[in-house]
């Protein structure tokens, strides 16, 4: 396996971020997110987990997807193909999560474009976990600190004997090839340090438990006290609802410009259901909190494969009145407990 | 690499538009592109994202069958909101997007052989048009055709012009009603269920497709159950907030169930095993 | 309006109905010149005109905003301007505590009768704004789809 | 467990139990560790109350969800609330707006000594005056309480950023709003953010884009601190649940420091005086 100080690390950055775009954590005013780096100096390292997800570079937060221009004649143009990015220090969950968007927006048909051409164009070296942080639970939904499912590149660092750290590589794909290729360093027989484990997390029951005790008066419970603010959707890297809009670029005489705009949406707000004329379909708060956690643990995995959570522990972190995305997982597995009948209850509803 | 974009529209040509009801405008477009035009093949109860250029898209019901070479395609535009208001001010000639056709339509085949029974509320008509075009330029298909048609007000009834052709046709009746009707106004006055109620069409071998407001139904599949009419006999339209269409901006999921690309058309009994209330 | 000459700033006024947009009318009747920069919107009154007009003025592109309206004692509804200078005494702190100049927001009473003092007032706000250059906090779309030449200042 | 805690627990009880009220809104301790909102119904359950310096939310903003009768024909909630003394301006501002009955809400006022953040007392509470609640039930922890620092507050914080020039401002604020995610979690948890429609969610007029690039973050904070100018109570709450750190309360105080030069006003003094921008004074002439 390939090893490489962090000297030889930084400088292999520095000339990337020569030829492309390198994506890395940098600290905002004491927030961990990730940016655009020139300079590997700028990289905050030695951080645990950042505040946003990579999200951002594959689903970004506000992207133009059309241009029309309307004249004499209507245009109609696609936003081209993004230059070629690296995305460095990802999270092994976060790679994860970027597999759960690709199975609805690139495997579910017709594929979106535009996360395609964002996709295509990044490559994802990822920066393995040492131990599961304060409310990670990655194992719980599948995943490791050190799981390389998504990535391109994963780098585990090594436990130094007091000298400069060391980084392992290893090379997942074709793409992380191309991209370590031009990377220094030294073939030797290494073995990965096995990461820390939090124990005693509870387990997450199957979508059709969820399915059983979605008119469980504990939704309500769990709801009073949600804000219905958005941050535990924005800060989730597999949250993808997003809202479009048509918006005024320019207007002048005989030429109107129009970007069509995606944005993020939360299914946690009010206003996400609302329609013309006032009406919301989904009118309880309580409804719509659940949906977030039932699209996560049931309709994603049925629709589209994988869960819709990979456990980086953001949403428990962010949320400002502490709704615990894992005590919920432990509240559905006792539901379970306490009424095994209710499954076939429902299912025979049904 | 190239990727075929679903979010991009194509351009249509408004090639005709007339008041249908108070407030509701019909849309005839044609699409620009001849090659796009001649293959855009559609059946009844699939919908279209018809974009406002700088005001954004909306999902609407083709309320129009592709009739051979006539490649006009018709909505039923109720002005409600922003776009819809952007649309009732565009002309003929004037351009639109438009994303399509969307969702999986009305199984046309299966219902042949059978008495079809139709329930539209409102602009909840306009998708059950071309289902009713297709029964009638298909008659010997079908058994007979029971068109329950309501609305909140004699203004709002939509294709008013067209009762007559529907009645002339055999075994076809037509039965109006509106919530509050008008001194001059011929017909029965109160809600589509009651009307239903009291004709009382024969579940056997029949079919019923219903499109209106969540609410009306809710209450239509009661009546109809009454009527004898089991669940896999009714078969509903139903609307939801889209903004892609797509199934990917998760904005109309009832439980697992996206109603854009899963539906817009359900068999009730498909409905009542749905985690979230349609209503 | 080629970007490479004098600067054009783009400027909303928004004028009540019964004092200041007949001011205004009054400039154009006797034939007053002022700058053509000031896009005029007429309002009811100045207590119409919410700190939300403003900010949304300056994302859209404008470089300065005017507020005009009846002078104290004189609102057609008794009351409208009174509640306009409070609402401007402090929206001015708040956007000059945020870096946006104060210099680009002016509010001033101009009576029906005052054409002249009408012309004054815009004249020397959009000499003010023209000073200050382009506002920092408006959306840079334009610039995104337009080819750099065809941008208008 | 503290004897605030105690007390606050007391007076819970003795409301569910003697039916005074349907609720009780205080805190519990989430599996965490921290503190988070709790809604006690019965007198039992009382005992999960806490209190602790990471209280910091403001709970009067629940209130807004017990406003209306459940069902038609239902009466309208009565609900309990524990709060801090800045909390409880914001009661005096929902009955001056007419958002809330007095009779339908017991406040269970808490002495307050500063809440802390990380060891910390926070920055708003360094500068509060106030110990004892303007408005309550129920007095806890009145012997607790320190005493309020004699020095008025001088903004301190305010002024030195004043005092910064005008481009430096313009930068600090455009690398602040740069880091927003436009979650509205501040709005969400403001007392005095209850409209039904934001201006910043309205779709006809739609007042802003829903991009998230710094023009529409600034007109968001802008719109929202203005919004809140003369109203806001100071808690702090924003700024306490900010995902991205950003110093709302700069914004909130500047406001208030202005509020209070030029008007005298303070919020939540008393629920019978309008907050300034809601009246006006036919002889005061001010600087534009």
């Amino acid at each position: 396996m390939k090893t490489l100080t962090q000297a030889q690390l930084k400088e292999w950055l520095d000339a990337l971020a020569q030829e492309l775009t390198l994506i890395a954590p940098v600290n905002k005013q004491g927030k961990l997110l990730y940016r655009q780096v020139h300079d590997s100096d700028d990289i905050a390292w030695g951080f645990e987990r950042t505040d946003m997800s990579p999200k951002t570079w594959l689903l970004p937060a506000t992207e133009p997807i059309l241009t029309i221009r309307q004249g004499e004649q209507v245009q109609i143009e696609e936003t081209p193909a993004p230059q070629a990015k690296v995305v460095f220090g990802v999270r092994p969950c976060d790679a994860r999560a970027a597999l759960a968007i690709d199975a609805l927006f690139l495997h579910k048909e017709p594929s979106d474009a535009q996360y395609a051409r964002h996709r295509e164009a990044t490559t994802l070296v990822g920066l393995s976990c040492p131990q599961m942080w304060d409310s990670c639970f990655c194992t719980v939904v599948g995943g490791a600190p050190n799981a390389t499912e998504g990535l391109d590149l994963l780098l585990t660092e090594l436990q130094g004997d007091g000298k400069e750290t060391l980084y392992a590589v290893q090379t997942l794909t074709e793409k992380g090839e191309g991209l370590a290729a031009s990377m220094p360093g030294l073939e030797q027989d290494v073995s990965l340090p096995e990461p820390k484990l939090t124990e005693g997390l509870p387990t997450l029951a199957s979508g059709d438990t969820f399915r059983a005790h979605f008119d469980d008066a504990y939704w309500q419970q769990v709801t009073e006290r949600c804000l219905a603010c958005r941050a535990c959707t924005f800060v989730c890297p597999a949250c993808r609802c997003f809202d479009v809009r048509d918006e005024v670029a320019s207007r002048q005489p005989g030429l109107q410009v129009f970007q069509r705009l995606r944005a993020w949406d939360a299914c946690t707000s009010a206003p996400y259901r609302r329609i013309a004329g006032g009406h919301n379909p989904r009118p309880t708060q309580h409804a719509r909190l659940r949906n977030r956690f039932y699209c996560k643990f049931m309709y994603y995995p049925q629709d589209f494969g994988p869960l819709g959570c990979v456990g980086c522990g953001r949403c428990i972190e962010t949320c400002p009145v502490n709704i615990d995305i894992l005590e919920v997982i432990a509240a559905v597995e006792q539901l379970a407990a306490s009424e095994p009948w209710a499954c076939e209850a429902r299912a025979a509803a049904a | 690499m190239t990727h075929i974009n679903p979010m991009k529209p194509y351009l249509a040509t408004i090639a005709g538009v007339r008041d249908l009801a108070s407030g509701i405008k019909l849309l005839q477009v044609r699409l620009d592109d001849p090659a796009v035009s001649s293959s855009f093949d559609y059946r009844p109860g699939q919908f279209v994202e018809v974009s406002a250029f700088g005001v954004g898209e909306s999902p609407f019901g083709i309320t129009s069958i592709r009739n051979g070479n006539d490649e006009l395609i018709e909505f039923a535009i109720n002005r409600v909101g922003t776009v819809t208001e952007a649309i009732h001010r565009l002309d003929v000639g004037d351009k639109i997007g438009m994303r399509g056709p969307l969702g999986n339509g009305f199984p046309m085949e299966k219902f042949k052989g059978k008495n079809i029974v139709v329930l539209g509320g409102g602009i909840g008509g306009a998708p059950l048009r071309p289902v009713i075009q297709t029964v009638l330029q298909n008659r010997s298909d079908y058994g007979t055709l029971s068109i329950f048609w309501a609305a909140r007000s004699p203004d709002l009834l939509v294709f008013t012009d067209e009762y007559d052709s529907w009645r002339a046709q055999p075994d076809t009746e037509l039965q109006l009603t509106v919530d509050q009707a008008t001194p001059d106004w011929p017909h029965k006055e109160g809600l589509i269920t009651t009307l239903v109620e009291q004709v009382a069409p024969s579940a056997d071998n029949a079919v019923s497709i219903t499109c209106g407001p969540p609410i009306m139904i809710k209450f239509a599949m009661l009546t109809l159950q009454k009527l004898g009419f089991q669940s896999e006999q009714n078969w509903v339209t139903l609307e939801a907030k889209m903004k892609c269409g797509i199934g990917k901006c998760g904005r109309c999921n009832l439980g697992e169930v996206f109603v854009c690309t899963d539906g817009p058309v359900f068999r009730f009994d498909r409905v009542e095993g749905f985690l979230e209330s349609f209503v | 309006m080629a970007s490479d000459s004098v600067f054009e700033p783009k400027i909303v006024g928004f004028l009540c109905n019964w004092c200041s947009y007949a001011g205004a009318d009054l400039a154009g009747t006797s034939r007053t010149p002022y700058p053509q920069n000031v896009r005029i919107i007429r309002v009811p009154c100045s207590g119409r005109v919410d700190p939300l007009f403003v900010l949304k003025a300056f994302q859209d592109g404008a470089d300065g905003v005017m507020i005009l309206g009846c002078h104290p004692g004189d609102c057609h509804y008794q009351q409208g301007n009174y509640f306009a200078q409070r609402r401007y005494a402090l929206m001015h702190r708040l956007l000059e505590f945020t870096g946006v100049e104060t210099a680009r927001l002016h509010v001033d009473w101009v009576s029906a009768s005052e054409g002249q003092k009408f012309a004054q007032v815009v004249t020397d706000f959009t000499e003010q704004v023209r000073a200050l250059g382009p506002v920092a906090i408006k959306r840079q779309r334009e610039a995104a789809v337009l080819p750099a030449q065809e941008v208008v200042a | 467990m503290t004897a605030v805690e105690q007390e606050i627990r007391d007076a819970a009880r003795r409301y569910l139990e003697q039916g005074e009220v349907n609720c009780v809104i205080g805190y519990e301790r989430g599996p965490t560790g921290k503190a988070r909102p709790a809604f006690i119904y019965k007198a039992e359950d009382a005992d999960r109350l806490v209190w602790s310096s990471d209280c910091n939310l403001n709970l009067v903003s629940y209130l807004h969800n017990y406003k209306h009768a459940p069902r038609r024909g239902a009466p309208v909630p009565k609900v309990a609330v524990v709060v801090r003394p800045c909390d409880a301006r914001a009661i005096n501002l929902l009955l001056h707006e007419q958002q809330i009955q007095r009779e339908n809400v017991k406040v269970i006022g808490v002495a307050c000594d500063g809440s802390e953040v990380d060891g910390q007392v926070r920055s708003a509470c360094q500068v509060c005056r106030d110990r004892i609640p303007v408005i309550y039930d129920v007095l806890v922890g009145s012997e607790q309480a320190v005493e309020a620092p004699e020095q008025q507050d001088d903004y301190a914080d305010v002024v030195q950023m004043e005092d910064l020039a005008e481009g430096e401002r313009l930068e600090y604020w455009l690398q602040e709003f740069d880091r927003c995610i436009r979650c509205y979690a501040c709005r969400q948890v403001c007392p005095g953010c209850y409209c039904f429609e934001c201006v910043a969610e309205q779709v006809d007029p739609h007042w802003t884009s829903i991009a998230m690039e710094v023009p529409e973050k600034y007109f968001f904070h802008l719109m929202r601190a203005f919004h809140l100018a003369g109203r806001c109570v100071a808690c702090d709450a924003c700024e306490a649940v900010c995902p991205m750190g950003i110093p709302l309360s700069k914004l909130n105080r500047k406001l208030a420091k202005e509020v209070e030069a030029l008007f005298g006003y303070r919020t939540g003094d008393d629920p019978k005086k309008a907050p300034p921008l809601a009246t006006f004074d036919p002889q005061e002439r001010l600087r534009l």
